[in-house]
């Protein structure tokens, strides 16, 4: 492998749009960076600060969203919801010293695989740019009691 | 010695309202000092370090810590009193969450010295600071060594139960020294290990009386821009950036019901791992545009959203501090 | 203590497939095989397995082996793309008795081997990805379909000729309907025309029947002169409220022998069904064979309710079927499925300034003409300018009036081409004028149109290729006095060109109703951007929505010609008598729900389900999600600052769990 | 050989305060240091912060005496946004501080200062605390002293919002308007509180005064340094808690200088010693001339007595009355004996209870207008209220915005950092000879040291009236030679 650093990087796409513009890239042999792992969900509006909040601290270098165009939204209106928590976010990442450029909100239309791929090569070259963020897994953690780490919204 | 069950109450780094707290209880400490052994507890009594350290391991019942994790000395009666108490109780903001001085995990420590030795009105040439360990003619004085970071107490040690608020409402603390007097008299149960006590498990709309309505909010403003508030309208929807929906219930929502729009000091609601991140989703949720520059124009109503929204969690969120000050601590 | 001591919850079988070499090509399936099984023990992965296609019989069955054999309590897949296997696994784990949630597809193939050059890379991606899923799977439930029954009737909005169409499908098939028309009459646009292209037969004799049929049809009822006021419920059990406007005819007694029209004293502009061009009646129906046959009285020009006198209507009425006191009534109707066929609004031709709509006087718009030349027009069908007696010696017809045209809109109109051929012929039948056509593509897809282009071509009509810039009266040379010169660049001769002609025809475009958005949120589906309605799939669903229950025909989803409206109208309807025959519907049961006791009742999620399952319960103060309305997007779980909302398939737990698994180190 | 003795105060010892004696070859003291081991950094984590959240934020600074951060940062938020508020609202704050002040006074007087002089110097320790008071002057005033703390507590829950940490000062008023019906009741708290002052005032004249051991302990040099004392007076030169301009006046009682919060920086400088987290505040135009008294020192102290030596008299007319009787009695101004602070305390608490019911009785009290919208651009503010521990300062640097880019804090007590340094130093001095530890040198410490009745960090409060103390003696091997305790056991 590569001497480079090779970001690591979380990307959240919705299950109609983005999801499908994956899987559009895949049938089509669209060939691009592998820094990105993708969890899905049924919608961008689903993305809970909290996802990337974890992610960071779990290790990630970066963090992209991804869910259907404005105005093309399965569900109507709801990534514009998405959008703007992904604007609140990055100003408070901003204050914890994370680079607004580690968090990327990326709109892909369930044909635009090629452009999916786009955006990802080019985020993780950004993120590479940044370096590593490696947050601190702080070790000398006792963690809180199990029941109540496991009652959770 | 009595063979009442043993109680201890400690305050490490805090600023003792706490204990100001607990003694608003008024009469209701008799009832501690009829049914406690008090072994240990600064503010009330007198009793020495050295004594604890004596005691059998876990023969303190009941010990309700206060007070965050600023230097290795509260780190060390953490320990200790983790030791010898059978149920410690995160007691406070402060040892639940690291509470307002938390928020000095935005900046690494040297930052917190650069500041504090050199402020405008600090006569400081040769650049002095603290030391650990220093020589004076006479020996040698040393000081406790400053954590890279604010740390809860249950980041230090195991912790049975939160009793969370900046301080607990006297109700509160009241209610559970009521609840653990009859556990000892048999008549009821300990909840169990982990849960948060003396709080509601809803937030602080839930106790607050003002009307609601469905929300949308057009502008962010300051409390000074708008006060003094609509007496009967949801402050959130006036506009002030109101901590209510995300804090937990207990307090009787004391600060809203005068008009101050909540803070925050009750900490996040039953089960949220990161209080910051349900204020940003339920803002952001409620904003009412869709063009980006319209977003960020209403955004900008809220001039610091890092301490709006980590206010007293910052040292219990999952990022617990910014990278300059872990950074620079090279973790 | 940390999760990883405590025993595992749940025994969870790992199945890596090749895909013959699609997927072991890129990735050491062997490798993430073994790997799973030594490092994601602790999370419960009690066997982990590899097989060259996992989605043959074969695969499927080892599976359901291990189920059974080894009690198997999750299954993790590392396979294709969810979307292309997802459900042929859950069903073989279904048949093996695990609960099909409980089995989830991870997609190494899509996401990487088709997509990544470097096996170690690929294979390191593909753990990660598979240690996200065993991760998150511990935390699936076991979910069951929500089964909704079907109310058997059925609400279609619009009495177009799309809804007719769907009304009169599902009327045969032996279920009620509710047709509901704002109108007086049914009919729809395709009422007010002559002919229809391309066979040239009259409009009204191919229509007329089957608004016959509909009016008279005994499962059937007709609603005109009404309109839906509320929407609420959910697909099987809709419950919609319609206000039936006062005719101040009553029904029950009228007869529909019109001599209240003939006696009736005023006559007002018929702005709708003559497009302007013509008169009306103050009480009327607004044409000959308006169904249902009972006229409307025009209130605001009514001389009785405007002067207390008159009543020449009621004096005349053989059946005293005028009734001055009727009220506007408000019914309830339940319902299962509701049909929008809510049809399209005409261009306002007035808006392109510089082709002098409303300034030139005879410049026409389609619609006008079309009157113009139906028999039961204003002129009897004579083609005539304003005046009403001179013919035109030449009449220029001006294509995409405000369609393709980013100033109005940027779509195709579709009809308008055929439309504009179809002037062309009459034109020429009729008066044998000179006739010019200005088009910009000639468009004549279907069935047996481009024919219909070439007879025209025939006929002599001329054609100039061009986007017409200017209609003015302005006189510039000699011979263009007194007419209206069509400025425009032929771009085939690649030259200006002024045209004199009498009469200018505006083939305006279609465009989506003026009222469509608000319609939308009431029946809870959304419009694209440029305001037509969305379909669930634009190729493969065209006919419903992301709304359960509510499906949308005709031009209510954009600009359509007769023959698709019709078969929509017709699709629509067999869409919901296969939802009636189930009986129920089955809904995937990925919703959110609140917990009432953490629920503050802070209100912040009141807003943000355009599907209206969410609802405030006042007394307890508290938010409750109809589970039925609620489509599972999960916006709600997101925003809820309590952490009050759960989103089954998609929780917190789940999310956490799998964000843990893929940054696990590999 | 040099011995070390720590007195450490066990029950602080995640460190609030310790205290370091270093004797020499002859046994007698070479040295002492007084230690504040923690910093919290709030002028650090304030930066970037709202100014309107100050009053919140600097509430934590100190749950004892969280109204008066309240009160300095509102002050000074007001200051940064250059807008005045209504007297209303005004009224209210300082009605709110004058509850808790007569709460704050009472604690220590009767649970940390008192018992001292009411159980007398030579009382068994173990009955000298608040336990040992009532049971010398009965029951009721145990209820008593309850009831006032009581009272003080619904008081600033009333206006404050919240009995600990108040949450409703903001720039250019106060969120609360208060009703008629709180009004009745504050008032009549008050009636009764102004009653509970003279009691105590009595109390502590009958039983101190009339007994000439105390009185000479008063009196005696132990606890005496000649310095200069500030506190904030009134356009009249009267004493005030929560307004006007700062007095300093020299060891001799005259004024040395008087000035405006916005010019604190010309009169007050601090200074950093490595050995201690807290600073030592001094007055710039005399000088750093280290741990020394006298008129060349620029040693100032800040406490109930300092105001008195600072002012002129008191506004109100009873406790002006009392101010009288205190000079006479000591001698005229100013006052030197540190342990005189604990009758001064008495003298403001009967202040605070009668200006309390003159806010109270304030026909525009109950007035709407508690806020005026700030329509300036924020930049600069200073805030000075009294608290009872000293004079504190807070001075806030804004953007345009209103987002703190500089923050400075002189925390009440540590105005009184050098003066306690001084007075636990020549205590030890005075009574370590030759080696010799006397027995009564925790007790005479501990009294030197709470009569200040610091609050360290900002909590050094300890209840009942014991600041429990251990003095280790080591020889230069760390060997423990002896221990002396002050608890019998």
């Amino acid at each position: 492998m590569s001497e480079q650093f090779e970001p690591v990087i979380v990307g959240f796409t919705c299950n109609w749009c983005s999801y499908r513009a994956a899987d559009a890239a895949g049938t089509a042999r669209v060939k691009y960076a592998p820094n990105v792992r993708l969890i899905r969900l049924m919608c961008s509006g689903r993305l809970d600060p909290t996802f990337v909040m974890k992610a960071l601290a779990g290790g990630a270098d970066g963090v992209m969203i991804s869910g259907c165009h404005p105005g093309d939204c399965h569900y109507i209106e709801q990534n514009y919801k998405a959008l703007r928590r992904f604007l609140l976010l990055r100003r408070t990442l901003k204050g914890f010293g994370v680079e607004p450029e580690r968090i990327k909100l990326i709109w892909a239309s369930a044909a635009e695989g090629m452009r999916l791929a786009h955006e990802i090569d080019s985020f993780v070259e950004e993120v590479r740019k940044l370096g590593p963020l490696n947050w601190p897994t702080w070790k000398d953690d006792q963690h809180k009691a199990e029941p109540v780490m496991e009652v959770t919204a | 010695m009595s063979n009442k069950p043993k109680f201890a109450m400690y305050w490490a780094a805090s600023c003792g309202g706490c204990e100001i707290a607990v003694l608003n209880i008024h009469e209701k400490i008799l009832d501690v000092d009829a049914n406690f052994d008090v072994v240990f507890w600064p503010v009330a009594m007198d009793a020495k370090y050295h004594d604890v350290e004596a005691m059998e391991d876990g023969s303190i019942l009941l010990t309700l810590f206060n007070g965050g994790m600023r230097n290795d000395e509260n780190e060390a009666i953490a320990r200790l009193l983790r030791r010898k108490s059978k149920i410690l109780v995160a007691f406070g903001s402060c040892a639940t969450e690291g509470c307002i001085p938390g928020l000095a995990n935005l900046s690494p420590v040297e930052e917190l010295f650069d500041i504090a030795y050199h402020t405008v009105s600090t006569n400081n040439p040769h650049n002095i600071h603290p030391q650990t360990s220093f020589e004076v003619p006479e020996g040698t004085l040393t000081l406790p060594t400053m954590n890279p970071i604010v740390k809860t107490l249950a980041q230090v040690v195991d912790v049975d139960y939160y009793m969370p608020g900046c301080p607990p409402e006297s109700h509160q603390i009241a209610a559970v020294i009521d609840l653990v007097i009859q556990v000892l008299q048999g008549k009821a149960q300990l909840p169990p290990k982990g849960s948060y006590i003396g709080a509601g498990n809803s937030t602080v709309c839930d106790e607050c009386k003002r009307d609601r309505n469905v929300k949308t909010i057009t502008a962010f403003k300051r409390i000074q821009e708008v006060a003094p508030v609509d007496p009967k309208l949801c402050i959130l929807e006036q506009g002030v950036p109101c901590n209510g929906p995300a804090t937990r219930s207990g307090c009787n929502a004391r600060c809203p019901t005068v008009g101050a729009q909540c803070i925050g000091c009750y900490g996040p609601a039953e089960g949220v791992i990161d209080y910051g991140a349900r204020l940003i989703t339920a803002f952001a949720s409620v904003v009412d545009a869709r063009e980006p520059a319209e977003i960020e124009a209403i955004l900008d109503g809220i001039p610091d959203p890092t301490g709006q929204f980590y206010r007293f969690n910052l040292a219990d969120s999952l990022l617990r501090a910014s990278t300059k000050a872990w950074k620079k601590n090279g973790h | 203590m940390s999760a990883e001591e405590k025993t595992p919850k749940e025994k969870i079988g790992v199945y890596v497939c090749h895909c013959g070499t699609n997927i072991a090509g890129m990735v050491d399936v062997v490798g993430v095989r073994d790997w799973a099984q030594e490092h994601l023990g602790k999370d419960g992965v009690v066997i982990s397995r590899d097989y060259k296609f996992m989605c043959s019989s074969l695969g499927q069955e080892l599976i359901e082996k291990d189920i059974k054999e080894l009690g198997l309590t999750r299954v993790v897949v590392a396979a294709c793309s969810p979307h292309l296997h997802e459900k042929t696994f859950r069903t073989a784990a279904e048949r093996a008795g695990l609960n099909p949630y409980l089995t989830e597809l991870v997609s190494i193939r899509e996401q990487v081997s088709w997509v990544h050059t470097d096996k170690a890379v690929a294979t390191e991606k593909s753990k990660s990805l598979v240690a996200g899923t065993v991760k998150r799977i511990v935390y699936n439930e076991a979910l069951e379909k929500l089964k909704v029954p079907i109310n058997p009737n059925t609400l279609v909005v619009g009495g177009g000729i799309a809804g007719i169409q769907a009304a009169l499908e599902i009327a045969n098939g032996g279920f009620h309907v509710y047709l509901v028309e704002r109108e007086p009459s049914i009919g729809g646009h395709m009422a007010q025309f002559d002919k229809t292209f391309p066979t040239l037969d009259c409009s009204a004799c191919i229509l007329t029947p089957r608004m016959v049929e509909a009016g008279t049809h005994p499962n059937i009822t007709l609603l005109t002169w009404s309109e839906v006021m509320n929407v609420s419920g959910y697909i099987g059990s809709f419950n919609v409220t319609i206000k039936k406007k006062a005719r101040f005819v009553n029904e029950e007694l009228c007869t529909g022998c019109g001599i209240c029209m003939e006696k009736c004293p005023l006559k007002v502009i018929d702005d709708v069904y003559e497009a302007g061009l013509g008169f009306r009646k103050v009480i009327y129906t607004p044409f000959a064979q308006a169904v249902p046959k009972y006229p409307v009285l025009d209130k605001p020009n009514c001389t009785y309710f405007k002067n207390g006198k008159c009543k020449a209507c009621e004096k005349f009425c053989p059946t005293n079927a005028i009734d001055f006191n009727q009220q506007d009534e408000t019914l309830n109707v339940e319902v299962g499925n509701i049909i929008l066929a809510t049809g399209y609004d005409l261009f306002d031709a007035g808006k392109v300034t510089n082709y002098g709509y409303g300034r030139l006087a005879n410049v026409f718009t389609s619609m006008e003409f079309e009157r113009l030349c139906n028999a039961s027009g204003p002129t009897n069908g004579e083609i005539t300018l304003r005046d009403g007696k001179t013919k035109p010696e030449s009449v220029g017809i001006i294509h995409c009036v405000g369609s393709r045209d980013k100033n109005f809109n940027n779509y195709c109109s579709t009809i308008c081409c055929m439309q504009s051929l179809k002037f062309a012929h009459i034109v020429k039948e009729r008066t044998g004028a000179n006739v010019y056509e200005f088009y910009i593509d000639m468009r004549t897809a279907a069935k047996s149109y481009d024919e219909f282009y070439q007879r025209i071509l025939e006929e002599g009509t001329l054609f100039v290729r061009g986007k017409v810039a200017e209609v003015t009266d302005a006189a510039r040379n000699p011979g263009e006095e007194g007419k209206l010169i069509i400025q425009v660049e032929d771009t085939l001769a690649g030259k200006q060109r002024r045209i004199p002609v009498d009469m200018v025809v505006l083939s305006s475009g279609i465009e989506p109703r003026a009222d469509a958005k608000q319609t939308g949120k009431l029946f809870g589906i959304s419009c694209s951007s440029d305001g037509w309605y969305i379909e669930r799939h634009p190729k493969l669903d065209p006919v419903t929505t992301m709304t359960e229950g509510i499906l949308i025909a005709g031009c209510a989803s954009g600009p359509k010609d007769i023959p698709s409206s019709v078969s929509q109208g017709a699709a629509a309807a067999a869409r919901v008598l296969d939802k009636i025959l189930q009986k129920e519907v089955e809904l995937e049961p990925i919703r959110a729900s609140v917990d009432e006791a953490k629920c503050s009742g802070c209100r912040i999620c009141n807003n943000l389900c355009p599907f209206n399952a969410i609802s405030f319960i006042d007394d307890l103060a508290v938010t409750r999600i109809n589970p039925a309305l609620c489509q599972g997007c999960g916006t709600c779980v997101a925003a809820c600052p309590a952490g009050a909302i759960n989103g089954t398939g998609f929780s917190n737990e789940q999310i956490f769990a799998q964000i843990d698994g893929i940054l696990m180190a590999v | 050989m040099t011995q070390r003795i720590s007195i450490d105060p066990i029950t602080r010892l995640e460190g609030h305060g310790k205290i370091d004696i270093f004797l020499d070859d002859k046994g007698d003291v070479a040295n002492s240091y007084f230690q504040i081991p923690e910093l919290r950094g709030f002028e650090r984590f304030c930066v970037g912060r709202p100014v309107e959240e100050m009053p919140l934020l600097t509430n934590r600074i100190c749950g004892v005496c969280p109204e008066a951060h309240h009160m300095a940062a509102a002050k000074a938020a007001d200051a940064v946004y250059h807008v005045d508020p209504p007297r209303t609202a005004k009224m209210l704050r300082e009605l709110l501080y004058m509850a808790f002040y007569a709460t704050d006074h009472t604690t220590h007087f009767y649970a940390l200062g008192g018992p001292d002089f009411i159980m007398g110097p030579d009382a068994p320790v173990a009955e000298r605390n608040i336990l040992g008071v009532i049971h010398k002057v009965g029951l009721e005033i145990g209820g008593k002293v309850i009831q006032m703390r009581k009272y003080g507590h619904t008081v600033v829950e009333m206006i404050g919002g919240r009995k600990v940490h108040p949450c409703t000062s903001i720039p250019g008023g106060i969120t609360k308007i208060l009703s008629e019906d709180e009004r009745k009741q504050i008032e009549e708290m008050g009636r009764w509180a102004i009653d509970f002052a003279l009691f105590t005032i009595q109390a502590f004249k009958d039983i101190v005064l009339a007994n000439k051991t105390y009185l000479d302990l008063i009196v005696g040099d132990v606890y005496t340094h000649r310095t200069y004392y500030m506190g904030l007076v009134d356009a009249n030169n009267k004493v005030n808690f929560y307004d006007g301009k700062v007095r300093v006046v020299d060891p001799d009682g005259k004024e040395f200088c008087k000035y405006e919060a916005k010019d604190y920086l010309n009169h007050i400088e601090e200074r950093v010693e490595p050995w201690t987290y807290l600073k030592f505040p001094y007055l710039k135009n005399v000088g750093w001339k280290g741990f020394t008294d006298g008129k060349d020192s620029g040693v100032y102290m800040a406490t109930p007595l300092s105001r008195l030596n600072a002012s002129d008299g008191m506004a109100t007319p009873k406790a002006q009355a009392a101010y009288e009787e205190f000079y006479a009695t000591l001698g005229g101004k100013p006052v030197h004996q540190r342990l005189a602070i604990h009758w001064a305390r008495l003298v403001e608490l009967l202040y605070a209870a009668e200006h309390w019911v003159e806010l109270a009785t304030d026909p525009e009290i109950t007035s709407p207008n508690v806020h005026k919208v700030p329509t300036e651009i924020p930049t600069e503010g200073v805030g000075i209220v009294e608290a009872p521990r000293g004079t504190l300062t807070h001075h806030y640097t804004t953007d345009e915005r209103g987002v703190l880019t500089k923050v400075n804090l002189i925390v009440g007590t540590t105005n009184n950092y050098a003066p306690i340094q001084m007075s636990t130093n020549k205590a030890a001095r005075s009574l370590i000879k030759g080696g010799n530890v006397n027995e009564g040198l925790l007790n005479m410490v501990e009294m030197a040291f709470r009569a200040y009745d610091p609050c360290f960090g900002c909590a050094t409060h300890s209840l009942p009236g014991q600041m429990p103390l251990e003095i280790t003696i080591r020889n230069p091997d760390g060997e423990i030679v002896d221990v002396l305790k002050q608890f019998v056991e």
